[in-house]
């Protein structure tokens, strides 16, 4: 393993100083160490602009994507530098510029298309499933969608019903696609490099919260492989699988638990399709206990997958049922004490854990 | 695009003589409502008792103002998108639960489940506002198929931002509302820009309805200065009455928003110099203008009429203050209707 | 419990006689028994033209619905019978007809709309999931959205990809939906009957290879209340909860393992939300095993739920992981070969049986 | 919304001079390919070889006839409906692969995945045919959007029928291409039903193409007699011209199927008058009168043609039944790739 593919540390020896440091944008801040500073949305920025370098194939296209500058800035400079005709601002059009990436993806391009949030791509869903998703399988190997869809997933700050969908575990159920859930800069710039070098179309999902998040990592390339996860805190108590923001939120509940003396081993699959259930299934093997943390909906959510592989993969390992701490089943409300309720916060994770170690 | 200068210009002698005092007083105290509401809920918004967006209407309450005067609230409906605090107060709401619900609270207008961009009144057949730029539009057309159906000669307006216009719902909507004749109106309230896109950018048409009504066989009107109350009045008077002969109707109002497009825009795709040209037409200031010129206002009277509003609104933001929470056992209400 | 309240049994006394009988229609066939046989398609048509003629509110539009007598023929004579007024043809336009029924059911109607099949959903999706399933709760309880949502779900005869998805797994993922999913003529027009009479939207999931299904149901008016599941076979070594299609398939697999001595209990849910967990588990406790088969993907499939809560509740009672049958992760081929693998077939429901049952 | 009898008698004389005695000579035997291939695909629905749906492109030959004459396959695209068989053959794709397809074999145009709605072709830059009714629009439109990315000169064609006109999809591409200039051709082959829709039920206007065009500043085309391969060529001429020069163009052909929507289809929306009447238009028999006329074919010629057509698809329906099945280790193979 080169340096570039261990993860490093969460926390950054310091942090990036917004008045003289940019917090958006391509560049990092190249730091004594010889690694950079980044936030999320620099790592993200970081590897569109890095590979649009290398493959002219690549464009992006969407919503505010260039002369605003992206409405949550992840896509800051990339117009000065790629032009109009690399980035390119739609109507609002989701249906549309979907399809439209798909027919380019089909013809050699590679888009990466984003939805000011996920929320927006249910507009488009019949183009990403019967057209993106089937397209390959459909056409005997004969066409391949190299499409990257990316945005914020997920429950933004106090938007309510429909601005807070998390869809990790809608766009799993179907075969064709790959579901992408960073939670660091570090994961989130390997993986994209990854998803703009295969075939197949990506759902990357984001986490608006989350995008100002930092981090030190390497300066040169690397990339990170779909299918493998990562062990973001190492415990022997009870396994907890994590996904994308749901990730920081059981860090800090382990934190919390390891005062009852509770070690919780944090494992993030990083992308949820294909996903890395022997190393799950490896880490629930060793402490017999596993609770799920997503922002999906419990029913049919990434935590009903994985605890129904694990009650068959791990049937002997298992000393107490897979928990499951998910966005309750409400869609979600403005007033802030219910979307407190309603999020799978540290309190609602250290009572399921609490409770799978019988505590 | 802009609000066009070489608009014809009306009569608005003849337009404000039609209105009357009364009438005409009482829309500007709505108009002048929604304005200082909107400004309120911005500063609470700085002061963090709001969050999530708050989109404000301010600089368009000329369009929503002339048309709701032709409404009934109950018998006609009505729809928008998550830029839907003006129409609940034309309908007559009371700025208490809409602050409330701003701020997230049980006496909220939706019990604090929606927040700004969801305010709704049954009662005045509002249906509301709508987060999914383009999803309201077949939402008023089911409702303008409801007055058909139960034959109540009641209309649907539907207003949709000049961005939605290129949402497949709109051209599934009009083509639905012109072959079943539904009493629909269509208000494309045209800001010139979606979020930080100009509509020339969006759009590949420039007068909307003009361009695109005849695509449907529909009639089309275009509000020239949808800065002017007297316009947005007349042109809606006509398009309301064609609309309970049983026909669709595509309307394009040329507007602009004074704000950005949500509190957290910075606005840097328009000039100072755009604003502020626009701000010369504030159609709230040119109402004023136009009552005291009728001599049915002086400037003693607009002063106590702010006064008298602005003492509304913040009796609003006291009575939002010091409402509960909603309580906890709210969470799991109303997922599923009884 | 009345007559009308139990099921009566799967196979009719005799068949209709396509030359004289009517197989669809709202009409059924008087036997002397006093009940009446009826095809799936019978037993649909003659709820929604009952409850049409009880309540002015219900319209009923969709694709060739009135004119053509519905693609399938499940609203056979209702145009003739209620006028162009309540039975209406629509364009191809599903998110704006989906939409408008959202609006009409916002102001006081019932309306009934047809997906051509299920597969079309997918262009509405954002109407169903944005508006149809949260406008209850986003408005506080102000607004409800009376809708029944209906149409084919599933594999139809070898029509491959694009046309043959079973959706139960996705739509139950949204809090605010209903899911029905009936499998013989009676469960369908009592579910519909119950749909109709209630405020919030429904996919009513029906299944063309059983339109032709016949039942021998009762003539009287009766409904079958939503979360409450059905046993269409009982059995004590293993517990087999099937849905729609699958439980005829189920039923096959059932006699083929009597053989071996295998006694299968297979439990219907009817509904897949609301969920009857407490049949299901009561089953489990007494077979000590259980199997899903659906059509949906396995992947956060109807299984997956299945799975995530036995394994919680019946812990201690699976003497063997809860298997998943359903529809292989690949969109569906053509080729008749591939086509028989990718479903749910007896074949496979046989070998994850005896697996289950460590045979 | 009928073909139109009015049609201006386009001067066929001169368009056949035009295109030469060759080129008309290997048009006619194409579109006599694809009239023979689907006839025969029919025959073997109806003795179960073939299952699901089969929508057969009869009737309606000349459209796509006149159009992929002037398309360079490899350099230009086509995308189009479950109805995908004619483009298929008119660029050339071998009987044998298409009709194993349609049997669902191994040595099938996609491997027997995709079955009757889904040719392809990628040497030929077909990006095929699709079963959601205008989900091919927007994938046509990003086709185009490559060849403008990439400078190529090539266009793109989508073809859709009239019940895909209603859909979102059909608006937002329209939209897209206009704005950004795509080389873009929108061709409706408006056969005058949706299914057992007639289109004037479902399109608020008569000729769509004209009717809809202004909305999207786009340039229209009718072609009035789609049953007649000189006016769909002529038009189909300037189209692509027009197009190559880097504008979207939106073009209706008013056309007519003989067949039922699929084989399934009694048809009772349609009088036997009406079919009648549209099979005297026959286009296949009218290119075979115009070549004896220009004494560029003779009866004897005719029959020999026929007679290779023949052959060619009964050793394509050989082909196909012999091949073998896909081998089951299909099932995963190409869900996603390499
Ligand atoms: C389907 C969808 N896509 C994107 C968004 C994000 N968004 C919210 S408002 C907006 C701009 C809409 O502009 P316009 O329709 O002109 O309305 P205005 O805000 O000017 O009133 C966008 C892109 C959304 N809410 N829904
Ligand atoms: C989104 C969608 N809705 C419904 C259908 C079912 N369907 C298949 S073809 C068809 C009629 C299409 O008519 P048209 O577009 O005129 O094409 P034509 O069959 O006449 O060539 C319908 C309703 C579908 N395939 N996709
Ligand atoms: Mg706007
Ligand atoms: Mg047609």
């Amino acid at each position: 393993m080169t340096a570039a593919t261990v993860s490093p540390p969460l926390k950054p020896s310091r942090n990036l100083d917004p008045k003289t440091e940019p917090i958006n944008g391509p560049k990092g801040v190249l730091l004594s160490n010889g690694r950079q500073l980044v936030s999320m949305r620099i790592a993200i920025c970081q590897a569109l602009c890095e590979e649009m370098q290398r493959d002219d194939a690549i464009f992006i296209m969407g919503e505010e994507v260039a002369q605003y500058q992206g409405a949550y800035k992840v896509t800051k400079g990339l117009l000065d530098q790629f032009g109009p005709e690399r980035v390119i601002d739609t109507p609002i059009t989701e249906s549309g510029f979907t399809g439209l990436a798909v027919g380019a993806a089909m013809t050699g391009l590679r888009p990466v298309i984003e939805y000011m949030s996920w929320n927006f791509s249910l507009v488009a869903f019949d183009q990403i499933i019967s057209n993106a998703s089937k397209m390959s399988y459909m056409t005997g190997g004969m066409f391949s969608v190299p499409l990257v869809m990316r945005g914020p997933n997920g429950a933004g700050p106090r938007v309510s019903s429909q601005h807070s969908h998390a869809v990790e575990a809608l766009f799993s159920h179907f075969p064709g696609l790959i579901v992408v859930s960073p939670s660091t800069p570090y994961d989130a710039k390997g993986l994209m490099k990854t998803a703009l070098r295969q075939n197949n179309p990506v759902c990357f999902l984001e986490n608006e919260m989350i995008y100002g998040l930092e981090q030190e990592i390497p300066v040169e390339d690397y990339q990170i492989p779909f299918g493998k996860g990562d062990i973001k805190r190492a415990g022997g108590d009870c396994t907890v699988v994590a996904v994308s923001r749901s990730v920081h939120w059981s860090l800090e509940a382990a934190e919390q638990l390891a005062k009852d003396g509770i070690e919780c081993e944090v494992v993030d699959p990083r992308t949820v399709k294909p996903l890395d259930i022997d190393l799950i299934a490896a880490s629930v093997r060793k402490t017999n206990r596993c609770v799920v943390v997503e922002e999906c909906y419990q029913t049919g959510g990434v935590g009903a997958e994985i605890a129904a592989r694990l009650q068959d993969i791990c049937f002997d390992d298992l000393d107490a049922p897979v928990g499951r701490v998910t966005t309750t089943e409400n869609p979600m409300p403005y007033a802030a004490n219910l979307e407190n309720e309603t999020l799978p916060k540290p309190h609602r994770i250290v009572a399921a854990v609490k409770k799978a170690c019988y505590r | 695009m802009a609000v066009s200068s070489t608009a014809p210009t009306i009569d608005r002698v003849a337009i404000r003589a039609q209105m009357g005092k009364e009438r005409l007083l009482r829309i500007y105290q709505q108009m002048l409502l929604v304005r200082r509401f909107e400004e309120r809920a911005a500063i609470q918004y700085q002061a963090r008792k709001i969050l999530g967006f708050l989109h404000l209407y301010i600089g368009q309450e000329a369009v929503a103002g002339g048309f709701y005067d032709h409404l009934e609230g109950g018998k006609d409906y009505s729809v928008t998108s998550y830029r839907c605090h003006a129409q609940a107060l034309f309908l007559g709401l009371d700025p208490k639960e809409l602050m409330a619900e701003l701020f997230g609270k049980i006496t909220g207008n939706v019990r604090g489940k929606g927040g700004s961009m969801h305010f709704f009144s049954k009662e005045k057949g509002y249906l509301g506002g709508h987060g999914i730029v383009g999803g309201q539009i077949p939402v008023g057309t089911g409702a303008a198929f409801t007055a058909k159906y139960r034959k109540t000669g009641g209309v649907s307006v539907t207003f949709l931002g000049d961005g939605a216009v290129p949402q497949g719902t709109f051209h599934e909507s009009l083509n639905m509302a012109s072959l079943w004749n539904l009493p629909a109106i269509y208000v494309i309230e045209n800001n010139m820009y979606g979020m930080g896109t100009a509509c020339t950018r969006a759009v590949a048409v420039q007068d909307m309805a003009v361009a695109k009504a005849p695509g449907y066989n529909m009639k089309a009107w275009t509000i020239r200065d949808g800065l002017d109350l007297f316009e947005c009045w007349a042109v809606a008077k006509e398009v309301v009455a064609y609309a309970r002969t049983g026909k669709p109707a595509l309307v394009e109002a040329k507007t602009y928003r004074y704000r950005g497009h949500s509190v957290s825009d910075a606005g840097q795709y328009r000039s100072k110099e755009e604003l502020e040209r626009y701000q010369q037409l504030d159609p709230i200031e040119r109402v004023k203008k136009d009552l005291i010129e009728a001599g049915w206002l002086t400037d003693a009277g607009a002063e106590q009429i702010d006064e008298q509003v602005q003492t509304r609104v913040r009796e609003a933001v006291q009575f939002a203050d010091e409402s509960p929470e909603p309580p906890l056992d709210e969470l799991f209400k109303d997922v599923y209707a009884k």
